[in-house]
């Protein structure tokens, strides 16, 4: 059945490649294509220890498989950590396609070829056995990557995620040779890791690789400038699915290959091991700093971009802190930010197929328009801004929980400040684009738009009420790592330090929002349109650019005291570096004169070195 | 199974425990003008007058909506403000505070916020967006500081639930009365000012300059309603100041001296956020008001300095 | 299975090159098809040979009716079997996109056959003389081919590379000389045999004169400098074919050098050494670069130093891992030389185009599942099971500088340049290249099998 | 079989081979540049002879008199040398003749030439 899935993606890569005129054709082509993951989940989840209802028992995908390349082989394997993550990617991937098959109106067919090659990558990324197959999907996954970006057309963004893309390969295949010339083998079961600085360097190479990926801090350059010019809906993916497999492998080589006991031999403060620590601190400043440059921004996609990275973070600090608690928080928190930031990028999306703007600027006042999206938006804001009525709070909350139980005292600190800075971003997007004055007269997007945003949206009050539902498939993961799971029941989590009981705030707010609502219904009101206002003056024109919109340079006090700090960013340093080698580059370059004579001098000197060379020795 | 009857009588002294904390609310902000026309040497109205406001607008006649996400903001924040009011210890009555902690009342109080804010957007007048721009600056602003001392309290106390906090200040054990804590206090009481609104750090609703900013489109009932949330969120933040730092108002143990440690708690913890209270409009009544970078650069730099100072004395203080 | 004498691949080619005058005088539009005709089954002799060498083993063939090693020998290893198939495969599907060129130039196609048959002529000779004779006929077609573009750039950069190449020429015969004055034999097993009784002066002598011979062609680093201004040039077709045939059969002779011929002590450190120059210059000197024939030259010698590090690893795994990358350069090479004729990103809108490229970038740079991939996998595990760290680090930071400057230069612009675009010949040409390019990325097995009997035979001494 | 590098004709070949290179090194001129590629060839060319040199042997020429012959391979290697250089030789030739069409002089000045 694998092998079968591999020959219908590849297929179905090629098929709806070669519909680039039918775009129609090839999305739905591509959709029921890109189901077959979802089905491989379903019928892997006796892993998990969920058992298939009966009437999908006829899904029996083999758990392992292997194919012979000859100098090596593929493996691929079914693990908990792999299921949770394939859980998180396969069921975005149908919706993002959903949403592109209204979205795209020509010129369709190789996002659809480039996007599934993405999800074929991804998809061997999550079984892999060895780090040869593992390397294979991965840069499958990566180039595909490159072939959406190129689509973009934006050539920053091309040159960026090209150059960081082999950095972060280079990275990781550093560190996997490294650790064959450790063990001799490129199996992770088979690996015997002893506490060598040799590892050490290996594992930190390779999660730097990852950390390209996952778009920490430094290394993030290039996410700002993709998010921006590329299609929505391979954005949505890219930012809600793609990016956590960064995460999933810095998880599978930190606490599934390298283990947390031999993490910690290289030294541990206050019973976290350094090197956790030391990503821990670095996810902190990522959010923080990503949160910081996302309130800056005008561009909707830009600001979703460094939220993004901000977001992303967190998943770093749980998984630097490592105890059952913190790999709980961040995994939710990775659910979370998967379908919240999805929605909000295809809610993008929406709103740029309905207005053609992605300027918050220039937007306005579509909440009464497109109230759907701005409602599927709304939720998802909450949950990105941990508002307790989504799931997005529990994770959160645990990952807070955990920095305080292993006394984190400086890194907590930073961790609520951005989650602070949170509220400032996403009021931008709300009042930005959806509040205000109205400047354009637009319809809701259409249905085939709505229903992917809206079946996103379903997780994230799902495990609201039921975050216990959630810890349960976290067991299996840290049982594989020689961990329990933290205390629950359905609705309610216990850690050592307090206790957060979802039914209570659920049936608390509702009651409390009984006793608003009576409030307000006590008596009638009159409504009218809402430039009907204070200001008492029309502006000019009702649908004019000057406007009295408040959204240009909305936060201009805060980038007022922020921006000296932020100016010189990493991104300067990137380019000091790229300047570093252009000067070697060309001192090289001046090697080749373009005279015949100088040539023939070289090789007269190569010979008279040579020579000497030679009587020397 | 569910104890129905214990069910009834939690969610009925929740109730009246709520609408005590509206009633003073009501109370407070008829107190606070009162002070305040007193120290400006002049008569000042009544101190029922909070009551008489709310009253008043919401039995008005007209009443003018800007659409069904304007009216969200009404809802959200009276829900929400009430909504966190459950989650913390009232003199010691710990409602629902068992069931969440102090991270789950930080993240409450940003619902009728962010309520507040929905609505205020969604009234299209721009001085009111600017208004909700100052505010969550602000709230940017004053969380750094507050957030430094509460994660220190968090680790000496080795809980995040203020439940927990509580008890484990009782027998006048306050924090207050511990050194660091008490510079942590007159942090934290920096941080109240801003969170609420009382000047220097009124910049959001700056009657002056934006015509106090996000309610400038309410009238009626809405406005009834955000009174309602601001008034209550006097109490609710002044609880917590007196939850973290003086034991809640506890001074009598419920196990020994039964229902007169209920009444004399209630009274005590009444005092003290009174005079927490009463201190914001003792700093309220003699300042200018800041501008909004400013009191992002004062609440960063200097009260988050000395912040930074407690949590290292924590860190060194406190060993794994 | 048919067994052919290896000897058609260069005969049949050279006899019928000769022939394409004639052809030209009685139809003009018949030479097109003619030489791709001839080139075609060249290819198809050359898979055959491919098939007899993999199941019998080396083939010897002896001309001119003496026995070696007074008579001339071919002999036809497992490398210069891949390579002969490598060579023959890609040269009709260059030869393509000269289809849709409204110039018939009958010189250009007769070159082409010559350049062709005897770049195969390197690698399956089994004799030193012969294989300089064959070095010098592919040398003079490429100076020919170089200048065909009639411009001064091409008049230019076909002089640089002539004057180099007759330094280079006299340096083999120099070389030559010295194994002959001392060993009278030229065959390459008799010298292989005996060369431990020549004085240890002599032999390094020997092995000088030729790495300088035989490096010029193979674009090592001291003795490249004609190949940027040559590449420049010329035109993308000759350029395209130059990276697939002559430097393909340059590389293969210094391996024989190394390998089988004149094994000195430090041989293999030099040529380690020579590999991480090329590589590191070629790399670095692209990255400011501005014009693309240029920046593909200069890519190319990154290229060609990487597959001498392969080679001077002297170990079986990062000889199949050269072989690999050799594959990779040749097909990868010749398709971006190919596809960026008139280029602007603008040209990327066309998928035909845009495909190709991407795969051919990727495969240079070392993604998976293309060849180049497997060819950087090899090399890398054979040096990390040796532990050779900084070789690995400097190779690695070549593969990010190719990558920074492959995506500055490819996709500069704003994508809203009219472009001519290249011709549906080349577009053919370079789709083929593409597929070519991902079967062997996904087949690697099938290369493997070979590779692995060439690396053998190479280090045990063989052809 | 020894050889005494103080022979004249590994003098003469040594001193060809050096003024090519010279020559090739240090001119600009293309024609210049194509003499010195000539003299540096027949340098070689002399070097090779005089390796198959025998004193007192015939020409290799089966002529029923076998006691004494030159060496006839390398004699065979420098008549190819020589054509091959002779070809070489034209084609530059050519090649300088349509450089001096295209830009009105066989210099290779240093402004226009392609580099770096």
């Amino acid at each position: 059945m694998i092998t079968l899935t591999i020959a219908i993606f590849l297929m179905g890569v090629i098929v709806v490649g070669l519909l680039n005129k039918y775009p129609k054709t090839a999305g739905i082509i591509a959709f029921f294509v890109s189901l077959i993951p979802f089905f491989a989940l379903l019928s892997w989840s006796s892993v998990m220890n969920i058992t298939l209802p009966s009437y999908l028992q006829f899904l029996n995908f083999e758990t392992s498989w292997q194919y012979n390349l000859g100098p090596g082989t593929l493996i691929l394997q079914i693990t908990p950590l792999g299921w949770f993550f394939l859980l998180l990617l396969s069921s975005l991937f149908p919706m993002v396609i959903l949403f592109s098959i209204s979205y795209f109106r020509s010129n369709a067919g190789g996002f659809y070829a480039a996007m599934l090659l993405t999800m074929l990558g991804s998809f061997g990324i999550l079984l892999a056995q060895d780090m040869l197959t593992f390397y294979i999907f991965w840069e499958i996954m990566s180039w595909s990557i490159l072939a959406l970006v190129i689509r973009g057309g934006d050539r920053k963004a091309i040159v960026s995620y090209l150059s960081f893309g082999a950095l972060s390969a280079m990275l990781i295949l550093f560190g996997f040779m490294l650790l064959y010339f450790k063990t001799g083998t490129f199996v992770f079961a088979e690996m015997h890791l002893d506490a060598s600085n040799l590892v050490l360097a290996a594992i930190t190479l390779i999660v730097s690789g990852f950390a390209v990926k996952g778009a920490l801090m430094p290394m993030h350059v290039w996410a700002p400038h993709v998010y921006s010019k590329s299609e929505e809906p391979f954005v949505a993916f890219l930012s809600g699915g793609l990016s956590k497999l960064g995460y999933f492998g810095i998880m599978l080589f930190m606490y599934g290959v390298v283990g947390f006991s031999l993490l910690s031999s290289w030294g541990t403060f206050r019973g976290v091991p350094l090197f956790g620590y030391s990503l821990a601190v670095v996810g902190a400043f990522t959010a923080f700093a990503g949160t910081v440059l996302a309130v800056m921004q005008d561009d909707l996609r830009k600001l979703l971009a460094y939220s993004s990275i901000g977001q992303l973070g967190y998943i770093a600090i749980g998984l630097g802190i490592g105890t059952p608690l913190a790999l709980t928080g961040a995994l939710f928190q990775a659910l979370n930010h998967t379908f919240f930031k999805a929605v909000l990028f295809l809610a993008a999306g929406a709103v740029y197929y309905r207005t053609g703007k992605y300027k918050i600027s220039e937007l306005g006042g579509l909440g009464y328009k497109m109230p759907f999206t701005f409602l599927a938006s709304l939720f998802a804001i909450f949950a990105l801004a941990a508002i307790p009525i989504t799931s997005g709070f529990a994770a959160k909350w645990l990952l807070y929980e955990a920095a305080i139980e292993k006394k984190f005292l400086f890194v907590t600190p930073i961790m609520l400040i951005a989650g602070v800075g949170a509220f400032l971003y996403v009021y931008k997007i709300l009042y930005g684009v959806f509040l205000g004055e109205p400047r354009y007269n637009v319809k809701e997007a259409p249905l085939s738009q709505l229903v992917p945003m809206w079946i996103l949206v379903l997780p994230l009050i799902i495990f609201l009420i039921f975050p216990g539902w959630f810890v349960d498939l976290t067991a299996p993961i840290l049982q594989g790592y020689e961990m329990t799971a933290i205390p629950h029941t359905p609705y309610t989590i216990n850690t050592s330090l307090a206790k957060y009981n979802t039914l209570a705030v659920i049936f608390a707010f509702i009651g409390t929002l009984i006793f608003a609502f009576i409030l307000y219904l006590s008596k009638p009101q009159e409504k009218v349109d809402h430039m009907d206002n204070y200001l008492a003056g029309e502006p000019p024109e009702l649908y004019d650019y000057i406007s009295m919109h408040a959204s240009s340079k909305y936060y201009e006090p805060f980038e007022e005291v922020f921006y000296p700090y932020f100016k010189r960013g990493a991104e300067r340093m990137w380019e000091i570096i790229l300047a570093a080698g252009e000067v070697f580059g060309s001192g090289a370059r001046k090697i080749y004169t373009g005279i015949v004579g100088d040539y023939s001098i070289y090789i007269l000197l190569f010979f008279l070195i040579m020579v000497g060379w030679w009587l020397l020795w | 199974m569910v104890n129905y009857i214990d069910l009834t009588i939690q969610i009925l002294v929740a109730i009246g425990v709520t609408a005590l904390g509206f009633a003073i609310g009501m109370l407070f902000n008829g107190i606070a003008r009162k002070i305040t026309a007193r120290i400006q040497n002049r008569v000042g109205p009544p101190i029922y007058q909070g009551y008489i406001d709310v009253l008043k607008l919401f039995t008005k006649k007209t009443n003018i909506s800007h659409g069904w996400i304007f009216d969200l903001a009404a809802l959200f924040s009276v829900a929400g403000i009430a909504l966190a009011f459950l989650f913390l210890p009232v003199a010691g009555v710990s409602l629902l505070s068992g069931e969440g902690d102090l991270f789950l009342i930080l993240y409450l109080l940003a619902i009728p916020a962010l309520g507040f804010a929905l609505g205020a957007g969604a009234s299209g007048n721009p001085n009111a967006a600017v208004g909700i721009m100052r505010a969550l600056m602000t709230m940017l602003a004053y969380e750094l500081p507050l957030v430094m001392v509460i994660i220190a309290m968090m680790v000496y106390y080795d809980t995040t639930s203020l439940a927990v906090i509580v008890q484990k200040q009782a027998n006048m054990h306050w924090a207050i009365f511990i050194p660091v804590f008490f510079i942590g206090a007159l942090v934290a009481d920096m941080a109240l000012q801003g969170m609420l609104m009382e000047k220097p750090f009124d910049i959001p609703i700056a009657p002056h300059e934006i015509a106090t900013g996000p309610m400038v489109e309410f009238g009626g009932k809405h406005l009834g309603a955000l009174m309602l949330y601001k008034m209550m969120g006097i109490v609710v933040e002044t609880t917590l100041f007196v939850d973290l730092f003086l034991g809640g108002g506890v001074i009598l143990s419920v196990s020994q001296f039964g229902w007169l440690a209920y009444v004399v708690n209630f009274i005590v913890w009444f005092l003290l956020i009174l005079f927490v209270f009463f201190i914001a409009l003792l700093i309220n009544a003699v300042f200018p008001r800041f501008r909004i970078e400013q009191a992002l650069k004062f609440y960063w730099k200097y009260d988050a300095l000395v912040g930074l100072l407690i949590l290292i004395w924590i860190f060194v203080g406190v060993t794994p | 299975m048919v067994s052919i004498p290896p000897v058609l691949l260069i005969a049949f080619p050279l006899f019928f090159a000769f022939l394409a005058p004639l052809i030209n005088m009685v139809s003009k539009k018949a030479v097109k098809p003619y030489t791709l005709f001839v080139l075609l089954l060249n290819t198809l002799f050359a898979s055959i040979i491919f098939l007899n060498v993999s199941s019998g083993g080396v083939i010897y063939e002896q001309l001119s009716g003496f026995y070696p090693p007074i008579g001339i020998l071919l002999s036809v290893g497992y490398l210069g079997a891949i390579l002969a198939l490598l060579i023959n495969l890609l040269s009709p599907i260059v030869y393509i996109s000269y289809f849709g060129d409204a110039k018939n130039s009958v010189k250009f196609s007769m070159l082409y056959m010559l350049v062709t048959a005897s770049s195969t002529g390197i690698v399956i000779t089994g004799d030193l003389f012969n294989m300089f004779v064959f070095f010098e006929i592919t040398a003079v077609g490429s100076y020919g081919l170089v200048a065909s573009m009639r411009t001064k750039k091409a008049f230019e950069g076909a002089f640089k590379y002539i004057v180099l190449g007759s330094v280079g020429s006299a340096f083999i015969l120099l070389g030559i000389a010295t194994i002959y004055g001392y060993l009278k034999t030229l065959n390459f097993y008799d010298i292989a045999l005996r060369i431990s009784s020549m004085p240890p002066t002599a032999r390094l002598m020997a092995f000088i004169f030729l790495i300088i011979g035989i490096g010029v062609e193979a674009e090592i680093f001291p003795l490249n400098g004609w190949v940027p201004d040559a590449y420049e040039g010329s035109s993308h077709r000759v350029a395209s074919f130059l990276s697939l045939g002559p430097s393909k059969a340059g590389i293969y002779a210094i391996a024989r050098l190394l390998f089988t011929l004149i094994p000195i002590m430090g041989g293999f450190e030099l040529a380690l050494l020579l590999g991480l120059l090329t590589l590191i210059i070629g790399e670095l000197a692209a990255l400011k670069q501005k014009e693309i024939k240029r920046m593909l030259a200069y890519s190319s010698i990154g290229q060609m130093g990487l597959i001498l590090v392969a080679f001077s690893m002297d170990s079986r795994m990062a000889f199949v891992a050269a072989i690999f990358l050799m594959i990779s350069h040749a097909m990868a090479k010749s398709l971006l030389f190919l596809g960026t004729r008139n280029y602007t990103v603008g040209s990327l809108k066309n998928p035909f185009v845009s495909v190709p490229i991407f795969i051919g970038v990727l495969s240079i740079i070392g993604m998976p599942p293309f060849p180049g991939f497997w060819g950087k996998w090899y090399l890398m595990v054979d040096m990390a099971s040796q532990g050779f760290w900084t070789i690995i680090l400097l190779v690695i930071l070549a593969a990010i500088v190719e990558a920074v400057y492959y995506a500055r230069f490819l996709f500069k612009g704003t994508g809203t340049e009219k472009s001519e675009g290249i011709s549906k010949s080349e577009m053919t040409a370079i789709v083929i290249l593409a597929l070519l390019l991902v079967l062997v990325g996904l087949f690697p097995q099938y290369i493997y099998a070979p590779a692995v009997n060439a690396a053998s035979s190479f280090l045990g001494g063989g052809p | 079989m020894t050889y005494e590098l103080l022979e004249p004709i590994f003098i003469i070949s040594t001193a060809l081979i050096a003024i090519g290179l010279y020559g090739v090194m240090s001119k600009k001129n293309i024609l210049k540049i194509i003499l010195s590629l000539g003299l540096l060839d027949t340098g070689v060319n002399i070097l090779i002879v005089a390796m198959g040199y025998i004193p007192g042997g015939t020409a290799p020429i089966e002529n029923g008199n076998y006691s004494l012959y030159m060496d006839p391979v390398p004699q065979a290697l420098v008549l190819t040398a020589i054509v091959i250089g002779v070809s070489v030789t034209a084609l530059a030739l050519a090649v300088a003749m349509g450089y001096y069409k295209k830009t009105g002089t066989i210099e290779l000045d240093k402004e226009g030439v392609m580099k770096w």
